[in-house]
């Protein structure tokens, strides 16, 4: 079936109330209002205001308690509108969610799922556009997921919905009505697997979530204009992170591009960069590229926008440049 | 408050280049001119105009991104504004905010902010530059009913009474936040004020927020009381918002029957009523006008404006 | 409440063990044995003995670092408690956690938190998960007069009463928050429990911290309450902590008086005082003995036990 | 004078308010209390409550409300305990503090100090001992200060007092006694500049705060152990970055050892490699080796804690045989 990304989400999510008793989803205006990325839409009349729960605008006490409710057997899918309100529950998260289970020696685990939307590019301007995945990639006992597409969107719900880990389910503003192919029958993605788009021999090209779109269409060019034929990988989850892919795929090229939308300077293409070249010294032909929004907040006008967050012109011609290719 | 009829007219002036601005915002960004989330103010304009009016020039502002009105009411030339919101550089912020963050330094009007309850730490501190000067300055802060469940709230509320700062808090309360009522989101419903005074030991006061002179009346009441050292003051201004949340909301959850009790409280209408005897037709048709042509020169403004240019991107990072 | 002499005992007895205990746990942070922070309850045990001997088994508490008097009162074994203030592999937490973070999801205490207030929003969760379930269990959940400052109390407060939780908030306000004193903190001063009923719609009451009966009658009543589908209870207990607030404290910021003052009313000389014209000083010295024996097999338990496994430290990180 | 880091920050302290009027400190426990390490200890009565200031447990508004001042012209300079507890605030100093100079187009500047303590190693177990300056590193707008001894501490602290900008003066906690040379006369540290703390040909050791400890320690026993010698740079600010130093050493030595305390996924080392391999490609002759934590969070127990945190004994045993040196 086709499905955009937004459908396949609320396809899982309905999978999850159906399945799970236990299972409810709160956040801000996710029930009567239907979300503020409508992913939540017609829920509350179909699942009831127990297992639909609006909050008010409270972000830490809401994360905190969907901490504490997973800690009593519950799964709590949370949503909170945007990454950048995540912030105000980071400590819930980073020293609650996170740790509880370590720290009580493996005796609590916190099975919650919080949804919610990363990313620039809707002229929100810089508090409202940030790409703050790796910080939270970066925390000891966190999941994190970062789809790039409807049949991933799905396949690693279904996981994040099966484990008894806590994950931070991180989607893309901006690629929500992307459509793809997504089967009838029941499949289900692994966290921790990349997944490969494109073979290739030539370059390696990393990327998850809005930047594989990216990515594909480099790819794409490279091929057509360029004779140069790229692997693509989608790291799909940023925690646990599938390394062999990138290694093996970066002996075989010995060649790497790594695209990403957070700020260059301590972002995870740093984290990728230093696996590589840990692990493929010897292979590698040229220095790892990396394609990353400047070091600059996010603005709100759109030449100044689309000039800080990497698009598919700006990453071709830096790959031009630094691999020096030549078209056909 | 000693008005008189110029004054009132002003004071209607500034009401309906308000309303005819957010008009006008609303038609720009269907055509692709202003983009972003844009929340429009129609409906509050008495409480902007009410209070805003009532500071003097040092005085301080903080706001939510709800913010083109308190930015017209301070004075902002509405050509600087309308060009933030085109993302122009001849806009307040040269593009950089966009309709959430509208900022003047040169009029003490520190900006709107997009995170809910984020300004009122601002507040506060706003507030104790200006205490520790002795320089007596106040600070207004508009906020939304929605903010009031931000636990960052009540830590500004605490701070503002412990060290009796010179706040002014002015809750804008319209009944929802985004799609939930307040009542679904409140425990102690939408008598916010009540809860105000006794646990932070804070004066607060509720008032009718589509009254132009019931705001003006307890600002300055207010005003004076902060002036005069006694500390924050906290005011509940009871309003509605005529539109949606914001420009992508279709606002189904509140029935026809309460938006329409609302607009007939309309703001903009109760002032005309004040005037309607007082003979001034000619020179409120002449408002009118005068409005449109604002809001038209506005939208050339902006539409002439330049886009910021792309080496000025890496402006103001930093400093050094 | 209905308690005859061997209740009583028991509950003295508890109240001794915690003392002792806590004696103990500074003789061994002196030694070197107990390491990091470590908050000492003495002065607080009618609090933890008087609430949660009123709750099931199934009832669920959450608390703060302050947490070996609630983990004792709750009978986890001291040996175990212990033997994680050592650090050691068959401490509560293997080690892991040290005296801020002693948990036991067997007897559903789900731990000692390190952050301010952080625990108040697990107490929410918890408490949903009983109301989904309909499993009518209680939670409790403990936190100190500092906790009440943090913006997530208010939230929490905002959040139990709008959804009716069953939980039991107990402020154990030792009017200290680290050095800092309620009043130059907290904007309505020292009684906090008025700041809560009408703003959060929350049934709020005010008790002797000192007073075994005190508590446990307005627990018992606030249990009830709650057990009744009537959403959450708040109990402030006005207490003092007999030591600094951690190890490394001198306590200086309190004057020797005050803390005389309160020396005086020490809950174990309160109960004991009750007990006296019961003809149990017997009972009572065989109690001080057993719980002395207690405490040295605790620490010898904690002694012999062995640290973690290195190869240990990564289990639990994450279960996949 | 002998001064150990401790009474180094005082000292700065000291002389910013005595030499600006609208310079306050403000924190929890800062004034009766002398502050949780001890640094403003006395200061109380010698500078007024006005100006030194006890607040409420409230991180949020705190650090909020200096935002605030430092917005109307004063110099506020807060003390947060733990950057632990920083997490309450993030938000303030990621969209507010970090941003306004920007988002106003630089109508408004926020000169504050943040002051906080960092690390692991005092037995605080998870949620009291993480290292979390990485985070703040990769946030645009802010300045990143960690030194690691007394006579940076004091001279970085001058250059944040006279900076314009939004600094985050991160202490480590467990190195607040050790005591150093600094100079009776006025000096000061600038941001971005590196030092390089030991000379050397054979390897470049790149670090900051208290694993600079670690890093000197090491060089001394290469050089006499393993006639090695070493390059060690203390980074002193993560933000500017003294990029050129760097690229400098690792292009002489060829051969790079990062320490850092943050756990090893998404730490500022994976930012470090980065630079070094896009720059220095060519004169690399084996992987970068990043020394951190391991990916668990911090644990109480002691002998866990110590496997955990890098020490001297766990990076010399992993540079010997990832470098494969051998003994004289
Ligand atoms: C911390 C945070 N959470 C959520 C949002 C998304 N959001 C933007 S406005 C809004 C509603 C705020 O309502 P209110 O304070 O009543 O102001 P109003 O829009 O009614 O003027 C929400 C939830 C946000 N911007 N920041
Ligand atoms: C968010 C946060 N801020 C600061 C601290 C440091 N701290 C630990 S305990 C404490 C005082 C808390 O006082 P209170 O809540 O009254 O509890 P008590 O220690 O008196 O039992 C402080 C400031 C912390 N642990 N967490
Ligand atoms: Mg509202
Ligand atoms: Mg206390």
């Amino acid at each position: 079936m086709l499905l955009t990304i937004r459908e396949a989400i609320s396809l899982g999510l309905r999978e999850a109330l159906n399945n799970n008793d236990n299972c409810f989803i709160m956040g801000e205006d996710i029930a009567e209002y239907g979300g503020a990325y409508s992913i939540t839409k017609g829920f509350l009349e179909e699942f009831g205001k127990e297992r639909i729960i609006d909050t008010p605008i409270s972000e830490s006490a809401i994360i905190g308690a969907g901490c504490g409710a997973a800690m009593a057997g519950m799964k709590p899918i949370l949503e909170i509108m945007s990454i950048n309100f995540t912030l105000l529950a980071m400590d819930q998260i980073v020293n609650n969610i996170a740790k509880l289970n370590y720290l009580s020696n493996g005796q609590m685990n916190v099975p919650i799922i919080i949804r919610t939307v990363t990313g620039g590019g809707g002229q929100l301007s810089s508090t409202h556009s940030q790409s703050l995945e790796h910080w939270y990639a970066s925390v000891p006992g966190l999941t994190v997921v970062n789809p790039s597409n409807a049949y991933d969107a799905l396949g690693l719900l279904r996981t994040s919905i099966k484990s008894d880990d806590p994950i931070l389910f991180i989607e893309h503003g901006m690629i929500y009505r992307n459509t793809y192919e997504v089967p009838e029958e029941y499949y289900d993605v692994p966290f921790g697997k990349a997944s490969t788009l494109e073979l290739g021999d030539d370059i390696t090209i990393i990327s998850y979530s809005k930047m594989v779109c990216v990515s594909l269409e480099i790819s794409d060019i490279l091929k057509k204009e360029y004779n140069v034929s790229c692997d693509v990988i989608d790291l799909r989850t940023l925690r646990p992170l599938d390394s062999e892919s990138i290694i093996n795929s970066a002996k075989k090229t010995g060649k790497v591009v790594i695209i990403e939308e957070a700020h260059k300077t301590g972002g995870f293409s740093g984290e990728l960069t230093s696996i590589i070249q840990e692990e493929c010294f010897d292979y590698m032909d040229s220095p790892i590229i990396r394609i990353c929004s400047e070091d600059i907040p996010i603005p709100y006008s759109k030449n100044l926008e689309d000039s800080i967050i990497p698009n598919a012109k700006y990453a071709l011609t830096e790959i031009i440049k630094k691999l020096n290719l030549k078209k056909i | 408050m000693d008005l008189n009829n110029q004054d009132l007219l002003n004071i209607l002036r500034q009401m309906i280049v308000i309303r005819k601005f957010e008009q006008s915002t609303e038609r720009q960004y269907k055509r692709g001119n202003i983009a972003g989330f844009l929340h429009i103010y129609s409906g509050q304009e008495a409480i902007a105009v009410g209070a805003i009016g009532a500071l003097k020039e040092n005085d301080y502002i903080v706001t939510h991104y709800r913010d083109h009105g308190h930015a017209l009411a301070r004075g902002i030339d509405p050509n600087l504004i309308m060009a933030e919101l085109y993302g122009k550089v001849d806009g307040t912020n040269g593009g950089r905010g966009g309709s959430m963050h509208i900022m003047d330094s040169s009029k003490n009007f520190m900006g709107g902010y997009a995170i809910v309850a984020g300004q009122l730490p601002i507040a506060i501190g706003l507030a104790m530059a200006s205490k520790f000067k002795k320089k007596n300055d106040v600070i207004m802060c508009f906020f939304g009913d929605g903010a009031v469940n931000e636990g960052e709230f009540h830590e500004c509320m605490n701070l503002a009474s412990l060290w009796k700062l010179p706040v002014l808090f002015i809750l804008e309360n319209n009944l929802y936040g985004m799609g939930s009522s307040i009542y679904d989101t409140h425990a102690c419903g939408k008598d916010v004020y009540l809860s105000i005074e006794d646990p932070y030991k804070i004066p607060a006061a509720q008032v009718d927020g589509m009254d132009f002179f019931a705001i003006r009346e307890i600002v300055e009441q207010a005003i004076n009381k902060i002036r005069n050292g006694d500390g924050p003051f906290f005011i509940e201004a009871m309003t509605y918002r005529f539109r949606g949340h914001s420009i992508a909301d279709p606002s189904k959850y509140r029935d026809t029957q309460e938006v329409e009790s609302w607009v007939d409280k309309d703001p903009i209408i109760f002032l005309k009523k004040f005037l309607a005897d007082k003979d001034l037709d000619e020179e409120i048709s002449k408002i009118e006008n005068e409005a449109d042509e604002i809001v038209v020169k506005a939208e050339n403004f902006a539409e002439n404006s330049k886009f910021p240019s792309l080496d000025s991107r890496f402006d103001h990072v930093v400093n050094n």
